[in-house]
């Protein structure tokens, strides 16, 4: 009867509707993706990614607060908008000593809280300790370790102290992590070791404080605060022992940390280590100021819109989460007169097609980094507004490499050889292939070293050797009938881009290997704590973009061992890259970490899949806003350009300065 | 001295003794009294201390109009309801206290069929799973044995034996009572409580019923309690009837005497309202028509339950519950204003109430 | 006899079809009746005999789909329902044709007051205001004999017993003064007590209003007391029609015998009762040849074959049978031509 | 009345209690927590994190610490996640935008589902029927997580006209889809329930008596069948209503509005213990008092039901 | 004993038929019979047969046709890695190798789709059959002994109602942790059919609690039939229509969920893939290459479509009132 008619001519209608819906949006030919109508009022809307975990600089690790405390917060230095070299902020300028173990910043005198208040040096001293106290349990406090004892202090250690001669016991004395051989060609550069007997000549002669004379003591030793964790400590090495037996156990305090405000608009840090790269790391979000008068008034509520007090060029207007967060132009702020908008609109949004369909009806003005999903570059990336640009991160596949097979280096070898990261690269189209652990192309004048190629042969020839040959099958495919597929997996959390790539995976060992290993998805925390924990079996995605503009970023990753996701550990590369970071010449310095990163990929704990690209979109009328390896970005400079003529067309110019 | 044990050459079947059956409707609890919303418990009395004795091969007749408990009377004997208090005696075992196990035992020797033939099938069972259940219930027959057995059942019953696959549904609805009966009839029960079983049938069924159960009851040595509301039918098919007001009876006789002599002022208004089908008789006839409904069982009258409806009531009858006393040989009553001496409730002086004296009447 | 004057409504040749999964039932085909004013007719008959169907097609609430009235008319007062516009029939509903009907726990709206449910009569025939209204529905309620009228009204259906709500049924009958009143099985699912009370009420309306009632029932009782004429109806169709008094005396056919046997008698001892054996007809399946052939012991080869006749035993009587005559002699009326 | 609404919160009160600590023991048991990230923390980091929120202690003080704070104050403490944000707070902010966009759509649902109902059931097997009836059981068939996109890539994506997603305030134009979109389902349902409860209540004993009345067919539908006929609909509304105001998951993440329903989705991904127990909590409580909400109603319109 | 012959007397049945037994029209024959007239049922049955079928072999004629199968990424050959559009081939021209195009890696969609209703249906299936078993059970035992026990199941279902499903898939999935791909699967069917019987306990015993007072249920006890047979032979074959019309209901609830779950991380892994994950991927794309959402979730939303009118037929044609007229 009709029924059935009406019910197909439905569907039939429904379907024909959306495939003509499908070619229109398909054959679309627009220089730009979607619309480009710049905002009505000088507002910049901007879609950070997940929402905030916090508005307090100190807390938080993640890439969307970093951006949003770069709109609100000041700190030293900032990054450069396109090179993210630290440019001066609210320090003016600063000096190293010679070893680059010691800083003094110099700050601007017109530096004011968003109440008016005077930014002094003190503030940062404040800062700096209230990172570093465990109650404030700052994700990011490792970072700043360098500093003297606020490692030891961050972990709530002790300093070992004489009661009779209120002498503290050194560190240097109960060292026991001598290398066991020479690690570098060259030999140690003698001031890396050097006691700080004398006072410091190198920068502006005597020693200026008692704080800054102690700072220039040797290295005092530092004990687990807790009972349990020192008695551990002390019975793993009978010779401490004897020397603590009678000595008190003196807690460390924020005031032993290796901070100091000279004078009001003075600052000095000593590092623990000579640290060349370190005032790179105070762009941070981890050393940007934070009020102390409203955070001791408030606590934890102090970031609430109604108490927070910022230093940045922004400050906040309205915050409703995971909606949007308001900035407003602050006019306390010391450069007030560079900020260009009045309002920047944060928009906490983590989903991509839908971030990406916000941005094609002009709804947002720029998208965060990795937004675009892989699929779409073949459209987006055509687009004028597309932002490629090199990133200072990586994609990588660990290896569990505690369990068989994979404890075999050939096993693991085999499976990087075939895999054909060339092809790989192609496929994603703005990625680069990897062959090492540290990004190409990011690093200035970092030697970076060269691992294996794409060569199955030699990889089946390495899986042969280690007892599991592969067949050449009659239909020219391979299998290998020994390996125990069951005794590996490759596990990845649910996200598209993680999908693909572990689809890649399978597909190319498939193919070289004659094997097929199961993937398994899994949801993001849980997927953290099984890779964390080791409860994984072959290969987990991994991937790692730059704290800071420096390879020991990503080195560092398998510096503290066991804790890496791989279950590989090795003293030599951690004694490697100890000795590499004790070296000032920065050259040299590069080189010894390229041998370092070497050694690792030799190790094969893990297989570098590419270096990754920027990869987002913002509409040709914001300027001010280049696609940086970081992918942060300097609110001050970014502007809405109404006058077409002006637009970016294309990736805007990264080398004009 | 209660009623009903007079003295009869037939022993009874089953014994009824003060049976009651409450339905709890709520209220009455802690939070009740504090919120003052229904601070009295609510109770149904749906049967509300029912003495009866029930002899062998009989049909007892219960009448009442809907709402009085007759039904629930019969399936508590039965304990498908569970009676509140009061026992049900049966070949020295008192049902009414049996456990499930024990119970089950003797459903064999006790069935009941339903009112309505639409509802009392599983309309997802063939006729022939409907009716062997209760022999695979107590493993009287299986297989090949069982089919034939209720082939028999079937054709015992006036249906054919070809039915057997087919489902309730298929049936008209005199049919399906058949189906109910030959069920009852499967496990060869001694007796077998009739729960209106013709008010949903049509006219020209209802006699085949009725004929049906009787022809039973002479070949199978059955004892039936015949409910019904009905008084036309009930007079047709039982011995003795017992007619049952608000959860309490309140009078037993015989069949002709409760139609011809009936003793209560219900009875006879009961009787009364009969329609005649004869153009002839109900010219003439004068009615008794009693005004106002069965009142409630949630909140029955004082005293005597009909009171209410009574054109003899007088205040007495307001305070003194009457109790069922045999008036006549054979003959009980509920009344206070009759006695065995002053049977006939026109002939008391206005006012009197004889029997308060000879013990109808307590007190409450 | 003048038919013109006396009758307020004739039905004639009436036929209402239903169109099912298992074909057309024919339930009611092709039946013909007259109703004088102030007259009580009764129709009886066993469930599916049509004889409800009847009445719905009276005043055209036949549920279309599936029914439909095929053919027929049905003239009220000189004038064809059947043909009216729907607005027109609508002022006849209520109106001119009150009916009531089996079951009065289902035939009052649950959701509205009593007093609303007999307003919504009166302001809709009568123009009404509501104050008018109001006490016309409480007048019609102390008419039909409920106790505290005034304060009842406000009450839902749910709070009157059985008896009391058909009372209510009949008062929104009436309010507006039918002149036909029809009474569906009026007392089919109340107590005998209450059942004397309700045939007792309608009676006496009657009386007062002078109002004309069809009188719907499967009782022989009932319509024993309460009619003037009697239908009873089978599978569709009249079987036999006349003076009540005469139809119980001298019933002239198998069917109507063998029903009035069947009832069981209280004066009478017990004993064997009368039944018609087998089953009522499958509508839908009807056979050719007398409907009720395969259930009478009067059977013969002919009544399996062909349609018995509608016969005339006497001035109003008719009978559907091939032996009608001989069934009429047998119960004693033989004399009439 | 009073006495039972009493009494169904009293039942509430256990029901509830088990809910938060059976969720309680869920996140115990969840692997992972909130402050994981690609890297791993320092172990000394990861033990001030967990100090800092009490997750050393002993689960029967970390639980008997909550329960007091939830029994005592009503306070389910502050977010891990979001750190200084109260649990109650961030429900207090997000209950708005779900209950807009929820209660809009069921509202939407109601007018469309009755109305198409209504029509079906008086046009029974006409042309209106089946075409009502095969939208209806479109929307039933056609999942929100299909329709949401489709609708974002017919009305914003290709014609500009409406925002694909984001919240915008209330009211704004941001609402028009993603309150279409979650609408679609209820509406085919209801339009099911009132065509049913319709046809049920077309064919009762009591619109025949309102018919023999004279009523027209527009009163009879209006003034004697609607009421018995949405019954259903009503009964329906007590679980729909609870979910709709405590957010749709799907349609909230589609649309990326700051409702409950994404919290809760959040919270369970970050492992916010406060927070999805203090959301699970709110969720239960919601959904009894929409079911008492209902039976209350529908005693209100119902005077045959009484408690 | 020989019966009455009166009683037998000219019942139209006799007229019936021949044969010892008249094999009555079986429920379920009636049921197959009135459901073949119902046109909209009939419809659903097709073409949910239909996909079923296609389902099953689809995957295999494609291989044998083209050489695609559903998992086949051509990684030899960047160029095909990417999406085509429906009926085009590499070269943008018309071809007939990929109907509904690729998918992001160069996957037939067509196979992909096909394969994926396997995984759909067989999850939808699974689900509805423990939703069936638990549900029904559950809910015919809770409202049949009713009282406090009934009392004491139904805050359960509230309770189980009221959890947060998510984090009570992720403790699922972490305590009972599968590599394989099929151990994956079966773990999520555990996980959908541990709440998909919520509602039907509650339909289940919302029916049960209006059977139970039924005289064939009365009659059934007084036969002395067992509790349990009583609940499960007498009951729960007699809650049929709804439990049918709401197990066609639960199909897509299932899809959706299993979807959601996909979306999370928690469904059907790759290479496997379902309609729902098919759909959630193709979202992703859907500005770009719309034709990934509107094929599985089209054919998705026929199917749900077919089974809603099937079930609503099957209702109908298993309700025993509706055969009286």
């Amino acid at each position: 009867m009709s029924k059935q008619k009406q019910i197909g001519m439905l569907l039939l209608l429904a379907s024909f509707a959306l495939v003509a819906i499908s070619c229109s949006v398909a054959s679309n030919k627009e220089p730009f993706f979607g619309k480009t109508v710049p905002p009505e009022r000088n507002i910049f809307r901007y879609v950070t990614g997940d929402e905030p975990e916090s508005l307090d600089p100190a807390i938080s690790n993640g890439q969307p607060e970093a951006r949003i405390y770069m709109a609100l917060y000041d700190g030293l230095v900032e990054y450069h908008p396109k090179t993210m070299e630290p440019e001066p902020a609210l320090a003016e300028r600063w000096k190293p000593n010679n070893d680059s173990s010691e800083f003094k910043f110099y700050l601007r005198r017109n530096g004011r809280w968003s109440n008016g208040d005077p930014i002094t040096a003190n503030d940062f001293v404040y800062s700096f300790r209230r990172a570093l106290t465990k109650e404030t349990a700052s994700r990011n406090a490792y970072l700043a370790y360098y500093i003297k004892y606020a490692q030891p202090f961050n972990e709530q250690k002790v300093f070992v102290r004489d009661p009779q001669t209120g002498q503290f016991l050194n560190a240097k004395d109960f060292d026991e992590t001598t290398p066991a051989e020479p690690l570098a060609g060259s030999p140690l550069d003698s001031t890396a070791n050097a006691e700080y007997s004398e006072p410091d000549v190198h920068l502006e002669g005597r020693p200026e404080s008692e704080f800054h004379k102690q700072m220039h003591t040797p290295l005092r030793l530092t004990l687990p605060g807790d009972a349990k964790g020192r008695t551990k400590a002390l019975d793993a090495n009978p010779k401490l022992k004897a020397a603590v037996a009678g000595k008190e156990f003196v807690p460390i305090k924020a005031e032993d940390i290796g901070v100091e405000a000279i004078d009001d608009y003075t600052l000095r840090i000593s590092l623990v280590q000579p640290g060349p790269f370190f005032v790179g790391l105070l762009a941070h979000q981890v050393f940007r100021i934070v009020p102390r008068k409203v955070v001791e008034k408030y606590g934890s509520a102090w970031t609430q819109p109604q108490h927070i007090v910022t230093c940045g060029p922004f400050k906040v207007k309205t915050w409703q989460p995971y909606d949007k967060l308001v900035v407003e132009r602050d006019p306390m702020y010391w450069d007030a007169a560079t900020v260009k908008l009045d309002e920047i609109h944060f928009y906490p949004m983590s989903d991509n097609p839908t971030i990406m369909n916000l941005y094609k009806v002009g709804e947002v003005d720029a998208v965060l980094n990795h937004t675009v999903p892989n699929a779409w570059l073949e459209v987006v990336r055509v687009k004028q507004d597309y932002m490629d640009g090199s990133e200072a991160a990586i994609n990588y596949v660990l290896i569990n490499t505690t369990q068989p097979p994979m404890n075999d280096v050939r096993v693991r070898k085999a499976f990087n050889y075939s895999i054909d990261k060339e092809a790989w690269a192609k496929w994603r189209k703005i990625v680069k292939p990897l062959t090492a652990f540290t990004p190409s192309g990011i690093f200035k004048d970092y030697p970076q070293p060269q691992g294996d190629q794409f060569n199955p042969e030699e990889g089946r020839r390495l899986l042969g050797e280690a007892g599991f040959p592969v067949i050449k099958k009659p239909d020219g495919s391979y299998s290998c009938p020994k390996f125990p597929v069951d005794q590996v997996e490759y596990i990845y959390n649910t996200q598209e881009s993680n999908k693909a790539m572990a689809e890649w995976m399978q597909a190319q060992w498939k193919q070289n290997l004659g094997i097929t290993v199961n993937l398994r998805n899994m949801e993001w925390r849980t997927f953290l704590n099984v890779r964390a924990k080791l409860e994984y079996k072959g290969f987990s995605r991994g991937a790692w973009g730059a704290d800071y503009m420096d390879p020991f970023t990503f080195l560092s990753l398998f510096y503290t061992g066991g804790e890496n996701g791989t279950g590989w550990v090795d003293p030599k590369y951690v004694a490697m890259l100890d000795e590499a970071n004790r070296m000032l010449d920065p050259k040299k310095r590069y080189e010894l970490l390229a041998k370092a990163e070497k050694f690792l990929i030799d190790a094969q704990p893990m297989i570098p899949i590419d270096t990754a690209a920027t990869n987002w979109v913002k509409k040709p009328y914001v300027k001010g806003m280049y696609p940086n390896a970081g992918s942060l970005f300097p609110w001050k400079y970014v502007y809405i350009e109404r006058d077409p003529a002006k637009w970016d067309y294309g990736v805007p110019d990264m080398t004009a300065d | 001295m209660s009623a009903v044990e007079s003295k009869t050459d037939r022993a009874p079947l089953i014994s009824i003794r003060d049976l009651k059956v409450h339905f709890d409707l709520g209220g009455g609890g802690v939070l009740d009294k504090l919120l003052g919303g229904k601070p009295e418990k609510r109770v149904v009395k749906a049967v509300d201390g029912v003495s009866l004795d029930i002899y062998h091969r009989e049909t007892l007749g219960l009448v009442g109009e809907s709402g009085c408990g007759k039904s629930t009377l019969g399936r508590a004997i039965l304990r498908l309801t569970e009676p509140t208090s009061g026992q049900v005696i049966y070949r020295d075992r008192d049902l009414a206290h049996l456990s499930e196990r024990q119970l089950r035992e003797e459903r064999r020797h006790l069935q009941i069929i339903f009112q309505d033939p639409y509802a009392s099938l599983n309309p997802r069972m063939t006729i022939g799973q409907i009716v062997g259940e209760p022999l695979e219930t107590f493993r009287l027959a299986r297989g090949r044995e069982a089919e034939e057995r209720v082939q028999e059942l079937l054709e015992t019953v006036g249906l054919s034996k070809r039915f057997i696959k087919r489902y309730p549904h298929e049936f008209s609805g005199g049919q399906r009572q058949r189906i109910g009966i030959a069920r009852a009839l499967a496990v060869d029960p001694d007796f077998i409580v009739a729960d209106e079983p013709i008010s949903a049938l049509d006219v020209s069924i209802q006699a085949q019923i009725m004929n049906l159960l009787e022809k039973l009851r002479r070949e199978k040595h059955l004892t039936y309690l015949f409910i019904s509301h009905d008084l036309r039918a009930i007079r047709h098919v039982s011995d003795r009837v017992a007619v049952m007001y608000l959860g309490r009876l309140v009078e037993i006789a015989d069949a002709k005497t409760i139609y011809h002599e009936p003793l209560m002022p219900y009875t006879k208004a009961l009787i009364s309202a009969v329609p005649v089908p004869d153009p002839q008789i109900e010219a003439t006839r004068q009615r008794i028509v009693l005004e106002g409904d069965v009142p409630s069982p949630i909140n029955p009258p004082s005293g005597c339950p009909f009171h209410t409806r009574c054109p003899y009531a007088i205040d007495v009858c307001k305070e003194v519950v009457p109790q069922l006393v045999q008036i006549k040989p054979s003959h009980f009553a509920a009344c206070i204003r009759i006695s065995p001496s002053q049977p006939n409730i026109e002939d008391v002086a206005p006012g009197d109430a004889p029997g308060l004296e000879s013990g109808v009447g307590q007190v409450r | 006899m003048n038919e013109k004057d006396g009758n307020l409504l004739e039905v004639k040749d009436l036929r209402t079809y239903f169109e099912t999964d298992d074909g057309m039932v024919k339930a009611v085909d092709g039946i013909s009746f007259q109703l004088k004013r102030g007259e009580t007719l009764g129709i009886v008959g066993e469930s599916g005999s049509g004889k409800s169907v009847t009445n719905l097609s009276i005043i055209r609430l036949i549920p279309d789909p599936p029914g439909k009235i095929v053919s027929g008319e049905v003239i009220f007062n000189g004038q064809d329902l059947l043909l009216l516009t729907n607005e027109a029939i609508r002022k006849v509903r209520g109106r001119r044709i009150a009916m009531i009907f089996q079951d009065p726990m289902t035939s009052l709206n649950p959701f509205m007051k009593i007093s609303k449910q007999l307003m919504e009569m009166t302001q809709l025939h009568l123009g009404h205001s509501r104050a008018q209204a109001q006490a016309h529905a409480i007048k019609m309620l102390e008419t039909v004999g409920i106790p505290d009228a005034r304060a009842r009204a406000d009450n839902y259906p749910h709070e009157f017993s059985g008896g009391m709500r058909q009372r209510v049924m009949i008062a929104m009958a009436l309010s507006c003064e039918p002149e036909l009143l029809i009474a569906d099985e009026p007392t089919t699912a109340l107590d005998v007590t209450i059942q004397a009370q309700i045939l007792e009420l309608i009676k006496t309306l009657k009386k007062e209003t002078g109002t004309s009632v069809i009188l719907i029932t499967h009782d022989l009782g009932v319509v024993a007391g309460m009619t003037d004429h009697l239908i009873v109806m089978y599978a569709g169709k009249i079987f036999e029609q006349g003076k009540t008094s005469e139809l119980f005396a001298l019933p002239g056919n198998p069917y109507t015998k063998g029903l009035l046997r069947s009832v069981p008698d209280p004066t009478a001892e017990q004993g064997k009762l009368y039944q018609i054996p087998g089953l009522p007809p499958d509508v839908a399946h009807l056979k050719p040849g007398c409907p009720f052939a395969p259930r009478c012991e009067k059977v013969q080869e002919i009544c399996h074959r062909e349609f018995p006749p509608f016969v005339q035993l006497n001035a109003d009587h008719y009978s559907l049978c091939h032996f009608a005559r001989e069934v009429y002699a047998e119960s004693g009326g033989g004399r009439a031509s | 009345m009073l006495r039972f609404i009493l009494r169904r919160l009293l039942v509430t009160i256990p029901t509830i209690l088990v809910v938060i600590t059976i969720t309680w023991g869920l996140i115990k048991l969840a692997p992972g927590n909130f402050y994981s990230g690609e890297k791993r923390l320092p172990p000394a980091i990861e033990k001030a994190i967990r100090d800092k929120y009490g997750l050393d202690r002993p689960w029967y003080e970390q639980y008997g610490k909550m329960l007091w704070s939830i029994v005592r104050h009503g306070d389910f403490g502050t977010s891990l996640k979001y750190e200084g944000q109260s649990v109650n707070g961030i429900i207090r902010r997000s209950l708005p935008v779900s209950a807009a966009v929820g209660i809009l759509a069921y509202l939407l649902a109601l007018i469309v589902g009755i109305t198409a109902g209504s029509i079906a059931a008086l046009k029974q097997n006409s042309r209106w029927d089946y075409g009502s009836m095969t939208l209806a059981m479109l929307g039933i068939s056609l999942p929100n997580f299909v329709l949401g996109p489709i609708l974002v890539l017919i009305f914003s994506l290709s014609l500009y006209w409406l925002p694909p997603s984001r919240w915008g305030g209330f009211p704004s134009r941001n609402l028009i889809l993603p309150v279409i979109t979650l609408s679609a389902i209820y509406m085919a349902y209801i339009a099911r329930l009132a065509r049913a409860g319709m046809l049920e209540v077309l064919r009762s004993d009591y619109i025949r008596t309102a018919r023999a009345k004279g009523l027209s067919e527009k009163d009879v539908v209006i003034k004697h069948a609607l009421r018995g006929g949405l019954m259903p609909v009503i009964s329906y509304t007590g679980p729909a209503l609870a979910f709709l105001l405590t957010g749709t998951v799907v349609v909230e993440r589609i649309f990326a509005l700051p409702g409950l329903g994404n919290y809760f989705i959040q919270a369970s991904l970050n492992r916010d213990e406060p927070l999805l127990i203090g959301i699970v909590a709110f969720i239960a409580i919601t959904l009894l008092l929409m079911n008492l909400l209902v039976d209350i109603a529908y005693a209100y319109l119902d005077p045959r039901v009484r408690y | 004993m020989t019966p009455d012959p009166d009683l037998i007397h000219a019942s139209p049945e006799t007229a019936i038929t021949e044969g010892e037994y008249v094999r009555g029209t079986s429920l379920w024959r009636d049921a197959w019979r009135r459901l073949l007239k119902n046109k909209l049922a009939v419809f659903g049955l097709v073409v949910v047969t239909l996909i079923t079928l296609s389902s099953l072999i689809g995957p295999t004629v494609i291989k044998r046709a083209t050489g695609y199968t559903p998992d086949y990424i051509p990684t030899s050959d960047t160029r095909l890695i990417r999406s085509f559009p429906p009926f085009t081939g590499p070269d943008g021209q018309f071809s007939w190798t990929h109907p509904m195009g690729t998918d992001n890696a160069g996957r037939d969609q067509l196979a992909r789709v096909l394969q994926g209703g396997q995984i759909s249906l067989f999850v939808g299936i699974i689900s509805t059959l423990v939703s069936l078993l638990i549900g029904v059970s559950y809910g015919a035992i809770a409202g049949y002994v009713g009282g406090r026990v009934d009392n004491i199941m139904m805050r359960v279902v509230d309770v189980l109602y009221s959890l947060p499903y998510v984090i009570v898939v992720i403790v699922l999935l972490s305590m009972f942790r599968s590599q394989t791909a099929r151990g994956q699967l079966i773990l999520l069917f555990i996980a959908l059919g541990s709440v998909s019987w919520l509602t039907m306990a509650r339909i289940v015993r919302g029916q049960v609690l209006s059977l139970k007072n039924q005289e064939f249920v009365m009659a059934a006890k007084a036969t002395g039939v067992s509790t349990p047979r009583i609940i499960f032979r007498h009951l729960v074959p007699n809650t049929l229509g709804p439990v049918i019309v709401y197990a066609t209901l639960t199909v897509p609830q299932i899809m959706l969920t299993e979807a959601f779950l996909s979306f999370l991380g928690f469904g059907v892994q790759a290479p496997l893939a379902s309609w729902g994950s098919l759909a959630s991927d193709g979202i992703q794309n859907i500005a770009i290459f719309p034709w990934q959402l509107i094929f599985p979730g089209v054919t998705m939303a026929l199917t749900l479509f077919s089974l809603n009118f099937l079930g609503d037929g099957l209702r109908d044609a298993l309700d025993p009132q509706m055969r009286t007229t």
